[in-house]
């Protein structure tokens, strides 16, 4: 498919928070929680929930009444909204399986502090319309939650070789892969991944541009 | 009074090595990779969370202690920490804009970033939910900010010498540096040996 | 016996073919010998005064640093200075231009170290010979006439460290050629029209000392030893410290040259990638770590080498000698030394600009 | 006559990369004959297989990274050589690949290859196989067993004398035994003689720093001697501390690996000083019983540092000097 190059910016713009400008792979915001948090598919979905509950409305907070009220009362101010929201959602949340909390252990509630809060309010619902910040909230939070899961699987297969509780048949089982050290270089790998795509895309698709321009000559 | 001296030195002294927050704990790390770019940045961002982890473990006891009374489920009591948090950092604030305001208006961006952290919000709750003493939280709560420190002076060397050398061009900037932290945390693992509770 | 710290690199010299040969006269036909004006009478009871003005008419160049030997007389005896030192330090390899004259040239390298003692009025002199020199035919005696002989020992760059250490002990430091043409301008009225040269390497067919005539190109002296293969490089002045030439009959010979090495084949594995060894930053004699200098000057970050003194370097080529990766490291350092002038001019412009606003 | 145009020096040393690493080869070799001498042909086999997948692994990042591949590069076969010698020799292979793959892919090949990685690739890979499979690496067979080339090892398995200094117990081996080696232990670390030899060996070749070597062992005594395991016998705790586990492998190949210790000779000394104290940080202190390859890569971050905070200092005092100079002149 000879998708040119204008179709390819268009659509990344489109979709800005989950390819181009993924939070976690690219922006480098909420680390820690997809470091410790993605040990098993549970915990990501939980924390997925978690994400889309706290963001989507504080980007809307934020792009209505943030802008009136001063830096540090500001921030707080989210800060203390968004764990109330975890406390009214992690009643759901508690459904999924028995044991999530004490699995997921300090990191639901390390939710109400993670960056791309603070660094997605401040750069970008502060001047942007209630709308447009909301649906920057959600493509954010959906990229999140995308890359959130996807390393969950990975560790939880590899690591306990069992996907949401089930066994599943894996050549090998390291359990070091739960542990935060693998946390660290497998998000690294990840991150390596995503610009090395990137570039892949961007560099075929100019030299199919170049390519084009000189047949069309 | 002795052992509560020994429970503070050891506490610390685990929160630092053992169980630091950056390496065993990943709590600090996206805004130690954003935050700190220069060595000023560094030891303002260190002091600020050491500052605020050891003053917010004093309200964090007292609010442990009774929010074990009153029986609150965990997400709830890890909301009043958060209160305790903020009520420091509205302190601190306070007594910045009396008596510094011109530092104040150039570090007020930081010292917000850096007083709302993962780092500080999570030592609060796990120090809470092994219910040490009241020494034993400020123990841990200095520990955990002298032990971010560290680890962020380590990071900042790191960097610069990655910087140097010509790391392939897709790892580039974070990754090369997250696979630094992690072989790092691979280092000190082999200190504890065992799983952490979490 | 002078002997220096072990920083630095013993260097294999294989000086020996050239050095046991005779030394053989090589003179262009069509510049003639220039002879000076004035009488020889008896020289004796010529003052000091005069034999400077009669340096300073023959035109004689010191070989070593390329500064006229009147000038130096002079200097040494405005400062009256103690002691004379004739160097005969021959420590890059493949190279004997001072030694070989100075032993089958002794009388008049005698005659002119006293010519010259006389000049500055220095009570003691001594001739310089490297110690290092091994698998050499002559035996290196203890005096010369009844000049004494000082070995300087230590590692390669030696002629450069003897250099600093005789300037800290107030003496005058001459090369032993200089000295040479010196006496032939005073007993022979001879102008300095030829230099010594040492043409070896394993492509010449047979390596040797000459007296050749200043002005001759450097592709009349290799036809004249004979070349046994067909040269890859060839490199005028040092084995070490010489730089190598891409067209042969164009460059002459000036009173500088002091050696024209032909090498047969070309170091084909050049630049591997640095493993880190650390080797460089052990053999540095200057003490300075070449390891970092190379990597902050390839990835121009010039920031970091404040702490590096980067002018420091003397350029004597023992790091890209010892680096098992042949990195050229030596001439990126002497590259970086001009770039690092250039990015702190840049620093003191942005600065004063800055303080202007 | 074409001539090629080069930089001074025109005479070059006749060591290149390949000699280097070569002389790294050459010093690890003779412990995989002792290490076939007491545990018959599986240490080889362990040994081939361990430097093949090292090897091609290299190639395919290099070729991935997109640089030119040509010159023959030893280092993935020391880091090959290196792993197997410090797992015990009834191992089984599935461990060994795992640990040369994490060593290549994740710990040299991201930091750019050959001379630039910052962590010591076999140490890594050690460490990651450890921590996954710490009773598989931390059983040994007692020499003199003939193990299979493959299938089933039935063996007993045994624990080394360090698994006993960190128990508290005293390994009760007699001085030659521990000298010659055969008490159980690592497959390529309990031959301290060998060991002795190849760390002379490399120091005379230049590419091993005797100094750095003696401050890693002092201060490794010093700690041994001042607060000892082994209640009350101080000597005795110095001997089975240097002895046990792959200390003196430690610092004949992980002290002295070129690219991730420091450059200049007195940062080599003040970081082998230090690593040695934290080594024994890791023996008193750690969870595992041997805690060598963690220190070994919590050093590796310093060495930087060090060498930075040492030219820094080095340079102040040679401003010092040549000011005193210019003066006196």
């Amino acid at each position: 498919m000879k998708k040119s190059l204008k179709n390819y910016r268009e659509a990344m713009s489109r979709t800005r928070g989950i390819f181009a400008q993924n939070p976690v792979l690219i922006g480098g915001l909420a680390l820690p929680i997809a470091i410790m948090g993605t040990t098993s598919l549970m915990n990501a979905v939980a924390l997925s929930i978690a994400a889309f509950a706290t963001i989507v409305p504080l980007m809307l907070v934020a792009s209505t009444a943030g802008k009136y009220i001063p830096l540090n009362l500001r921030r707080t101010c989210y800060v203390l909204l968004a764990a109330a929201i975890l406390c009214g959602v992690s009643y759901p949340i508690g459904k999924i399986s028995p044991g999530i909390f004490d699995s997921l252990g300090i990191y639901y509630s390390l939710m109400a502090v993670n960056t791309i809060l603070l660094y997605r309010t401040e750069t970008y619902a502060h001047h942007a319309s209630p709308l447009a910040a909301v649906v920057d909230g959600l493509r954010n939070s959906l990229g999140f939650s995308l890359v959130i899961c996807v390393m969950a699987i990975l560790r939880e297969v590899v690591g306990k070789g069992t996907l949401w509780g089930r066994p599943v048949q894996t050549a090998i089982v390291l359990p070091s892969v739960l542990l935060p050290f693998f946390g660290f270089i497998f998000l690294g790998m990840c991150c390596a991944g995503a610009k090395g795509l990137s570039h892949l895309m961007k560099s075929r698709l100019i030299r199919d541009k170049l390519r084009g321009n000189m047949q069309g000559e | 009074m002795l052992n509560s001296i020994l429970t503070f030195v050891a506490l610390t002294f685990t929160a630092m090595v053992v169980e630091n927050a950056l390496f065993s704990r990943a709590l600090a790390t996206s805004k130690a990779l954003i935050l700190v770019r220069s060595k000023k940045e560094l030891f303002l961002f260190g002091g600020s969370v050491t500052v605020m982890t050891t003053l917010s473990s004093l309200l964090s006891w007292v609010a442990n202690y009774f929010t074990r009374q009153l029986g609150w489920n965990f997400q709830l009591r890890a909301v009043a920490f958060l209160c305790c948090i903020c009520v420091v950092y509205q302190v601190l604030c306070a007594a910045m804009v009396l008596k510094w305001p011109k530092e104040y208006e150039q570090l007020k961006d930081i010292l917000s970033l850096s007083a709302l952290n993962s780092a500080v919000f999570g030592s609060l709750i796990i120090s809470s939910m092994q219910n040490y003493s009241l020494a034993g939280t400020i123990g841990y709560g200095l520990g955990t900010g002298i032990g971010l420190t560290i680890s962020l002076i380590l990071v900042y060397v790191g960097r610069k010498n990655l910087a140097m050398s010509n790391v392939p061009k897709v790892f580039k900037g974070l990754p090369i540096v997250l696979i630094y932290i992690g072989i790092l945390s691979l280092a000190i693992y082999g200190l504890i040996g065992h799983q952490l509770p979490s | 016996m002078i002997h220096y710290f072990s920083k630095g690199i013993v260097l294999e010299q294989n000086k020996e073919p050239a050095l046991s040969r005779e030394l053989a006269e090589f003179l262009d036909p069509s510049m003639p010998p220039k002879y000076r004006t004035g009488e020889t009478g008896d020289i004796s009871s010529v003052g000091p005064e005069k034999l400077i003005a009669i340096a300073k008419e023959a035109g004689i160049v010191d070989e070593t640093d390329g500064q006229p030997l009147f000038e130096k007389l002079e200097k040494a005896r405005y400062n009256k200075v103690q002691t004379l030192v004739a160097d005969a330090i021959d420590d890059e390899p493949y190279i004997s231009s001072q030694l070989c004259p100075s032993f089958q040239l002794t009388d008049q390298l005698i005659g002119g170290v006293e010519l010259a003692q006389k000049i500055i009025g220095a009570q003691k002199s001594c001739i310089a010979i490297y110690r290092d020199i091994y698998g050499v035919g002559i035996k290196i005696p203890e005096k010369l006439g009844e000049i004494p002989i000082e070995r300087i020992s230590g590692t390669y760059p030696a002629e450069y460290r003897s250099k600093t250490i005789y300037q800290s002990r107030s003496t005058a430091v001459i090369g032993s050629c200089a000295l040479i043409h010196l006496y032939r301008a005073v007993y022979e009225k001879r102008c300095q029209t030829t230099c010594f040269v040492t043409v070896a390497g394993d492509c010449v067919a047979t390596p040797q000392n000459l007296e050749a005539s200043i002005g001759m190109t450097v592709q009349q002296l290799l036809d004249h030893c004979g070349l046994s293969f067909e040269p890859k490089r060839v490199v005028v002045g040092g084995s070490m410290t010489g730089y190598a030439i891409t067209d042969t009959k164009s460059t002459k010979i000036t009173p500088m040259t002091r050696g024209i090495v032909a090498f047969r084949e070309d170091f084909d594995e050049m630049n591997y990638t640095c493993i880190g060894c650390g080797r460089c930053a052990q053999v540095c004699p200057e003490g300075l770590s070449p390891y970092y200098i190379y990597k902050f000057v390839t990835a121009r970050r010039y920031a970091m080498l404040r702490n590096f003194d980067i002018n420091l370097c003397i350029g004597c080529g023992t790091c890209s000698y010892i680096c098992p990766a042949k990195l050229d490291i030596s001439s990126v350092i002497m590259r970086g030394k001009q770039e690092y002038e250039n990015y702190l001019q840049d620093q003191l412009r942005r600065r004063q600009k800055d303080s202007a606003q | 006559m074409k001539l090629t145009h080069r930089f001074p020096p025109h005479i070059r040393s006749r060591e290149n990369n390949v000699t280097v690493m070569g002389d790294a080869v050459l010093a690890l070799l003779p412990l995989y004959f002792m290490a076939c001498f007491f545990y018959g042909p599986r240490a080889a086999a362990l040994g081939i297989l361990s430097v093949l997948v090292c090897f091609v692994s290299d190639l395919l990042c290099q070729k991935l990274a997109g640089r030119k591949i040509g010159v023959i590069d030893l280092s993935p076969v020391v880091t090959g050589l290196i792993i197997p010698l410090l797992l015990p020799a009834s191992i089984p292979y599935s461990i060994v690949v795992v640990a040369d793959l994490f060593a290549i892919l994740v710990i040299k090949q991201p930091f750019g290859g050959l001379g630039q990685n910052i962590f010591n690739p076999a140490a890594g890979g050690l460490a990651f196989v450890t921590i996954t499979w710490p009773n598989l690496v931390f059983r040994y067979t007692a020499p003199f067993e003939k193990l299979p080339l493959f299938g089933e090892i039935t063996a007993r398995l045994v624990a080394s004398p360090a698994y006993q200094l960190k128990m508290g117990g005293i390994p009760y081996r007699d001085f030659t035994d521990m000298l010659f080696g055969n008490f159980p232990g690592p497959m390529g670390a309990t031959n301290i003689l060998v060991l002795a030899t190849c760390l002379i060996f490399l120091v005379v070749r230049k590419s091993a720093n005797g100094k750095a070597a003696l401050a890693f062992l002092g201060t490794v005594t010093v700690f041994a001697f001042v607060f000892p395991r082994i209640d009350g016998a101080r000597l005795q705790s110095v001997f089975y501390e240097l002895c046990s586990g792959i200390l003196l492998f430690g610092v004949v190949f992980f002290l002295n690996d070129p690219a991730t210790s420091p450059k200049r000779e007195a940062s080599k000394i003040i970081y082998a000083a230090i690593a040695g104290a934290v080594t024994m940080l890791y023996r008193y202190f750690g969870g595992f019983e041997e805690g060598m390859v963690f220190a070994i890569l919590l050093m590796n971050a310093f060495a930087w540092g060090i060498d930075m905070c040492c030219e820094q200092w080095i340079s102040r005092e040679r401003r010092k000097r040549l000011e005193k100079k210019s003066e006196k002149l």
